[in-house]
C-alpha cells in the first residue's frame, strides 16, 4: 500500500493532480448537461411519437452547441425596475452549487500516480453528506433571489414556490438520507460507497427501498422537475422565476436545471446504488448510473401531470417527513438490536 | 487592415466599417449567423385559427423541434415571434410591448393572410396587416397556412439570417447588423 | 390583525395557457384567488357586421373562422339557420342531410381532441398533447380531401353540400372510427387512473346545475353539470333523430366529469358516425333549388348559363323572404345559434351569432373564486373556450 | 305549446303585450318595454323558460321606434323556444336588465350596449366588452360604417 497523496509530501504534483481532475470532472459534467437537453429533447421526441431535433447537424448533435452560442450572442436586458445586483448574481448563485457539489462525489477506486495513492474523487470531506445538504440549500437563494429581483409578479410567485418547494423537501430528503448514515456509521461518501461494496446486495437500495424511494421523489422537487416543476410551470406563470431572463443568464438557469439533475443522479447512485461499483471500470459504472436515473427523470416528465401547490405541500409534510421518520426508527430499531 | 479598407471604399455603411469584411469577421459572422438560425426559437403566442395550425406543426407530423425550434413563454427568451392570426386594433399594443419585450436580434414572421394584411375582415376592429405596426421578415400566405407552409417560411428565415453581415460585431457592441 | 394586501396579476391576453387572446385579471391573496375578471374582444373582428354586408353564400366562409377548432359545427349551424330562413328545410335531399351529420360528429371529435390536448397541456400532461394532434392530423387529411382545406373548410352549402365525397372516403372514415375508441382507451390510461390528475381535477371548478343554467352554460360543460339537455337529440336538426346515441350526462359538476363526458362523447360520435356510414346511400347532394342553391362546379366552368346562375346567386344572393328564425347545433362547446333577420335583400340583414364559449366563459370567476392559481388554468381547460366565437 | 304560453301571458300582462307572430314555427312576442322585467320573470317562473340563449340588440335605421331586442329564451323541460321582442326608441335607448332574471344576461347586455349602444338600466357592470374601452361609436350600427369612421372604403369591390 502506497502512500495518499497530500499537500504535505508532494505539493506540486498534488496540485497538478487536483487540478486536472477538477478541470476533468468539470468538463464532463458540461459535456453531459449540454447534452442532457439534446438527450431530452431526443428521448421525449421519441416517446410523443416525433424525432427531436435532427436538422442540426449529423442527427441534430450540434444543437446544443447552435442553442448555446445563439444564447451567448443575444442581448442581455436587465429590465429597468429590477434590482440590479441580485438579478446578476442570482443565475450564478444557482448554479455554483450546483458545480461545486460534485466535488465530493467519488467517481472510482483510487489510481496511482508516481508511486502515491490518488483518490477519483476532488475532495474527500468527512462530511461530505452535510456538504451535499448545504450546498443544495444555497441554490434555493437563487431562485429566490432571481424571483424576487426581477420585479415581476409571475417571477416572484414562482420564486415564493420555489422557497416553499425546497424547504419542505430539503427536510424530507435529509431525513432519508439519514437512513442511510445510521447504516454506514458515517458522514464521508467514500466510507459510504466502501460500505456498499462487495455484493450487489450490500447496496442499501435493497437494505433501504423507502430511504431510496424518498430520495428520488425528493430530488425530483428538489430539481423542479415534472411533477414538482411549479416555480417555472409555462401553462401557469409563463416561465416562473427566469421570466425576466434572457440571453447567457437565461443559459444559466437552463444549465443549472440541468447540472443540479446531474448532481442529485450522482447523488442517488453514491448514496444507494453503490457509487462507482460495478462491472467496468469506476468512472464508467457511475456515468451508467447517473444516465439511468436521468433517463427516468425525462421519462417522468413526459408521463406525468404536474400537481398544485397546496397538493404538494401536502404530500412533502404530511406524507414524506412521516415516513421519513418512520424509516428512521425502523432502521435505529433494527441497528440497535 | 479591415477597419482602413473599409474605411477607404467609404461606400460601405458605417457599421461594417467598424470590423470590415475579412477572413476573420466573415467567418465569425457565419458561427454567429448558423448559431441564431438553427436555434429559433418563437414566442408561444398564438392569435386565432392559425396558431392551431402552428400548434399543428408542432405537434407530431411536422415536428418543429427537427429544426431546433423551441416554443418559449416568455419573450425575454424568445427570437422570432410568430404573428398567428388577426391582428385587432384592441389587440396591437399587447403585440407591441410583447415585441419591445424580446431581446434582439428579433424577428417577426406574418403568418397567413389576417397578419399579412387583413384578411378576409376588412372591418372596423382589424388592423390590415401586422407590417404597419412591425418590420415582418417573412410573411406566410394561406387562411390558415398549412404547416408546410410554416415550416417552409422557417426556413425562408433562416436563409435571411445566414446572409446578414456584421452580426459578430454587433454583438460585441461594435456597429449594427446589416441586413441580408 | 395585520391588514391582508391582495396582489392584482395580469393573466393574458399573451399567456400560454388562456387558450389565445383571452384576459384574465386576477386578484390573489397569496395563491388563492379573491376574484378572477375576463376581458375579451382582443380577437373582435366584426364578423357579425361583415356578414351583413356578404350575401348570404358569400357569408358562409365567415363562419369557419368562428370556432376555428369546428369549422364544420358552424357551417352546420349557418347553412340551417338560412335553409330555415329560405324555407327549404324540407327538400335537403337525404345523402346530404347524412353527410352533414357525419361531418359534424367528425368536427366534433376533432374539437374535442384539440381540448383535450390543450387541457392536457395546461395541466402539465405533454404527452397526450402530442398524441391528440396525431389523432386530429387523420380527420385533418380527411378534411383536405374533402374540401381542399385543412381548417377552414367551406364544405356545406345552403341547400346540400359543395361536392359529393370522394372516392374512398368512407373507407377512411370506416378506418379512423374503428382506430379511434382504442386512441380514447390509450388517453384515459395516460390520465383517468392517474393520481395527479384525479387530484388536479375531481372537485376543482365545481358549478351546480342550478347555476350553471342561471349563467347559460351549454354543451358538455352543462351536462357534466347533471342537466340532460342534447340539442341533437331534444330539438333534431338535419335528421338526427334517425340515429342511436347515448347522451353522455354526469353529475359531479366537476372538471374531472366535463373530462369524463367529452371522452365519452367522442365515443358515442364515432357510433354515430358508423351509423351514418351505413345509411350513405347514393343521391343528390343539393336540394332541388335552383334560386337558392348555387349549381354545381362542372356546370360553372362548363356552360354559359350555368356561370351567369352562379354569378347572379354570388352578387346577388338569395331573397329569402322577410322574417326572422333562429336556429342552433349542438356544437362541440354548447349550444351554438345563429339568429338571422331578413328584410328580403340578398343580405342578412342582422344576423347574430349565440357562441356557446362566450357564455360558458362567464362561469369562469365563480369557478375560480376561492381556489388557488392553479385551478384557475385546469378552469380555463375545462370550458373549452375559443376566443374567435367569442370575440366573433 | 308556445302558443299556449302566449296567452297565459296575453291574460297576464293584456296591456304590454303589442304584437305575435309566428314565422317559420317559431313565435315572437313583442312587448313593451317598461313591462320586459315582470314579463321576463313571469315566463321563467310561470312557464318554465329557464334558459336564456341570446340576447341582442337590432338596428332598424329609418324605422320608429329605431331599435329592438330581442330576447331568445328556452325551455329546457319541454324544449320550447320563445322570442320576446322590445321596440327601444333612438332617443331614449335604454332597457331594464334581465340579469336579475337570468344571471347570463349580463355579458349579452354588456355586448349589446357596446356594440349596439343600448344601455341597461340596474346593470351591474355595464362597460364595453368587446371593443377597446375608448372606443368611440358602436360599430353594429347601420349608419357605422364596415371599415371604421377613418377610412376610406376600397372603391374597388362589388358590395
Amino acid at each position: 500500500m502506497s502512500e495518499m497523496l497530500s499537500l504535505s509530501n508532494d505539493p506540486t504534483l498534488f496540485i497538478a493532480v487536483m487540478l486536472a481532475k477538477i478541470l476533468v470532472v468539470f468538463i464532463v459534467v458540461i459535456l453531459i448537461v449540454a447534452y442532457a437537453t439534446y438527450a431530452e429533447r431526443k428521448i421525449i421526441g421519441h416517446m410523443q411519437t416525433r424525432l427531436g431535433p435532427t436538422m442540426t447537424g449529423p442527427l441534430g448533435l450540434l444543437q446544443p452547441i447552435a442553442d448555446g452560442l445563439k444564447l451567448f450572442f443575444k442581448e442581455d436586458i436587465i429590465p429597468s425596475q429590477a434590482s440590479k445586483l441580485a438579478f446578476i448574481l442570482a443565475p450564478m448563485m444557482i448554479l455554483v452549487p450546483a458545480f461545486i457539489t460534485v466535488a465530493v462525489i467519488p467517481f472510482g477506486d483510487s489510481i496511482t500516480v508516481k508511486g502515491y495513492t490518488v483518490p477519483l474523487q476532488i475532495s474527500d470531506l468527512n462530511i461530505g453528506v452535510l456538504y451535499i445538504l448545504a450546498m443544495s440549500g444555497l441554490g434555493v437563494y437563487g431562485i429566490v433571489l432571481a424571483g424576487w429581483s426581477s420585479n415581476n409578479k409571475y417571477s416572484l410567485l414562482g420564486g415564493v414556490r420555489s422557497a416553499a418547494q425546497m424547504i419542505s423537501y430539503e427536510l424530507a430528503a435529509g431525513l432519508a438520507i439519514i437512513s442511510v448514515f445510521m447504516l454506514s456509521g458515517t458522514l464521508q461518501l467514500s466510507d459510504i460507497v466502501a460500505a456498499q461494496s462487495g455484493s450487489i446486495l450490500n447496496w442499501y437500495i435493497f437494505s433501504q427501498p423507502l430511504a431510496f424511494c424518498l430520495f428520488v421523489i425528493t430530488s425530483l422537487a428538489e430539481v423542479n422537475r415534472t411533477p414538482f416543476d411549479l416555480p417555472e410551470a409555462e401553462t401557469e406563470l409563463v416561465s416562473g422565476f427566469c421570466t425576466e431572463y434572457s440571453s447567457m443568464k437565461y443559459a444559466l438557469f437552463f444549465m443549472a436545471e440541468y447540472a443540479n439533475m446531474v448532481v442529485l443522479s450522482a447523488i442517488t447512485a453514491t448514496l444507494f446504488l453503490g457509487g462507482p461499483a460495478g462491472p467496468f471500470p469506476g468512472p464508467i459504472n457511475l456515468l451508467i448510473k447517473v444516465f439511468a436515473f436521468m433517463f427516468f427523470f425525462i421519462w417522468i416528465r413526459a408521463t406525468f401531470p404536474r400537481v398544485r401547490y397546496d397538493q404538494l405541500m401536502y404530500l412533502g409534510w404530511k406524507v414524506f417527513l412521516p415516513l421519513a421518520l418512520l424509516n428512521i426508527v425502523i432502521t435505529g430499531a433494527v441497528v440497535v438490536f | 487592415m479591415g477597419v482602413e479598407k473599409a474605411e477607404m471604399l467609404g461606400s460601405e455603411a458605417d457599421n461594417v466599417r467598424v470590423l470590415g469584411n475579412n477572413v476573420i469577421t466573415t467567418s465569425l459572422d457565419l458561427l454567429v449567423n448558423w448559431s441564431r438560425s438553427r436555434s429559433l426559437w418563437p414566442m408561444t403566442f398564438g392569435l386565432a385559427c392559425c396558431a392551431i395550425e402552428m400548434m399543428a406543426t408542432g405537434a407530431a407530423r411536422f415536428d418543429l423541434d427537427r429544426l431546433g425550434v423551441l416554443f418559449r413563454a416568455s419573450p425575454r427568451q424568445a427570437d422570432v415571434i410568430i404573428i398567428a392570426g388577426t391582428v385587432t386594433h384592441k389587440m396591437l399594443p399587447v403585440i407591441k410591448t410583447v415585441y419591445e419585450q424580446m431581446p434582439e436580434p428579433k424577428y417577426v414572421i406574418a403568418m397567413g393572410a389576417c397578419a399579412s394584411s387583413g384578411g378576409v375582415f376588412d372591418t372596423y376592429s382589424v388592423l390590415q396587416g401586422i407590417d404597419q405596426a412591425l418590420p415582418v421578415d417573412v410573411y406566410i400566405p394561406g387562411c390558415p397556412p398549412r404547416p408546410e407552409g410554416l415550416l417552409y417560411g422557417l426556413l425562408k428565415l433562416r436563409e435571411k439570417i445566414m446572409r446578414e453581415r456584421n452580426t459578430f460585431g454587433a454583438a460585441i457592441g461594435a456597429g449594427e447588423v446589416v441586413p441580408g | 390583525m395585520a391588514k391582508k394586501e391582495t396582489m392584482t396579476i395580469n393573466m393574458g391576453p399573451q399567456h400560454p395557457s388562456t387558450h389565445g387572446v383571452l384576459q384574465l385579471v386576477l386578484e390573489l391573496d397569496g395563491e388563492i384567488v379573491v376574484d378572477a375578471v375576463p376581458h375579451i374582444g382582443f380577437l373582435h373582428r366584426g364578423v357579425e357586421k361583415l356578414a351583413e354586408n356578404r350575401t348570404y353564400h358569400r357569408a358562409l366562409p365567415l363562419t369557419d373562422r368562428l370556432d376555428y377548432l369546428a369549422p364544420m359545427s358552424n357551417n352546420l349551424g349557418y347553412v340551417l339557420a338560412v335553409e330555415k330562413l329560405l324555407g327549404i328545410t324540407d327538400k335537403i335531399p337525404q345523402r346530404a342531410k347524412v353527410v352533414r351529420v357525419m361531418m359534424a360528429e367528425l368536427t366534433r371529435i376533432k374539437s374535442h381532441l384539440v381540448w383535450l390536448a390543450t387541457h392536457a397541456l395546461d395541466i402539465g400532461a405533454m404527452t397526450v398533447f402530442l398524441y391528440c394532434f396525431r389523432e386530429r392530423e387523420a380527420i385533418m387529411d380527411m378534411y383536405e380531401k374533402l374540401s381542399g382545406a385543412r381548417m377552414t373548410s367551406n364544405y356545406f352549402r345552403i341547400g346540400g353540400l359543395s361536392q359529393d365525397l370522394p372516392e374512398g372516403f368512407e373507407d377512411d372514415v370506416r378506418a379512423f372510427i374503428e382506430a379511434m375508441p382504442g386512441h380514447i382507451e390509450t388517453y384515459e390510461g395516460l390520465l383517468t387512473g392517474n393520481k395527479i390528475w384525479q387530484k388536479r381535477t375531481i372537485g376543482v371548478a365545481t358549478i351546480s346545475a342550478e347555476d350553471a343554467i342561471d349563467i347559460g352554460l351549454s354543451g358538455p360543460a352543462l351536462r357534466a353539470s347533471g342537466v340532460d339537455w342534447d340539442l341533437r337529440r331534444d330539438n333534431p336538426y338535419s335528421g338526427y333523430e334517425e340515429y342511436d346515441f347515448n347522451v353522455i350526462v354526469r353529475d359531479g359538476c366537476d372538471t374531472f366529469d366535463r373530462y369524463k363526458v367529452r371522452l365519452d362523447e367522442m365515443r358515442e360520435s364515432c357510433k354515430i358516425i358508423a351509423q351514418a356510414l351505413d345509411k350513405l346511400e347514393p343521391g343528390p347532394i343539393l336540394a332541388d333549388a335552383p334560386d337558392v342553391c348555387l349549381p354545381p362546379k362542372k356546370d360553372v366552368v362548363n356552360s354559359i348559363e350555368g356561370l351567369i346562375h352562379q354569378f347572379k346567386l354570388i352578387t346577388e344572393g338569395c331573397k329569402p323572404e322577410p322574417g326572422e328564425v333562429y336556429q342552433s347545433v349542438e356544437a362541440p362547446k354548447g349550444e351554438l345559434g345563429f339568429y338571422i333577420i331578413s328584410d328580403g335583400s340578398g343580405n342578412p340583414f342582422r344576423m347574430k351569432i349565440r357562441p356557446p364559449s362566450f357564455v360558458n366563459l362567464q362561469a369562469l370567476p365563480q369557478m375560480v373564486r376561492g381556489r388557488l392559481l392553479a385551478d384557475v388554468i385546469a378552469a380555463i381547460g375545462t370550458l373549452d373556450i375559443v376566443l374567435g366565437e367569442i370575440d366573433r | 305549446m308556445s302558443q299556449a304560453v302566449v296567452a297565459k301571458l296575453k291574460g297576464a300582462f293584456a296591456a304590454s303585450v303589442l304584437d305575435v307572430k309566428e314565422h317559420r314555427g317559431e313565435v315572437t312576442v313583442t312587448v313593451k318595454k317598461e313591462d320586459i322585467v315582470p314579463i321576463c320573470q313571469f315566463l321563467k317562473d310561470e312557464a318554465g323558460y329557464n334558459f336564456l340563449c341570446d340576447l341582442c340588440g337590432v338596428d332598424y335605421l329609418g324605422q320608429q321606434p329605431r331599435f329592438m331586442v330581442v330576447y331568445n329564451l328556452y325551455n329546457i323541460a319541454t324544449k320550447e323556444r320563445l322570442r320576446v321582442k322590445v321596440p327601444v326608441a333612438e332617443d331614449d335607448a335604454c332597457v331594464d336588465t334581465v340579469s336579475t332574471v337570468w344571471a347570463t344576461a349580463n355579458w349579452h347586455e354588456r355586448e349589446c350596449w357596446d356594440l349596439m349602444g343600448i344601455s341597461f338600466n340596474n346593470h351591474p357592470d355595464l362597460r364595453r366588452i368587446l371593443m377597446p374601452a375608448d372606443w368611440e361609436g358602436h360599430p353594429l350600427r347601420k349608419d357605422y360604417p364596415l371599415q371604421g369612421p377613418d377610412r376610406e372604403p376600397y372603391q374597388g369591390r362589388l358590395s
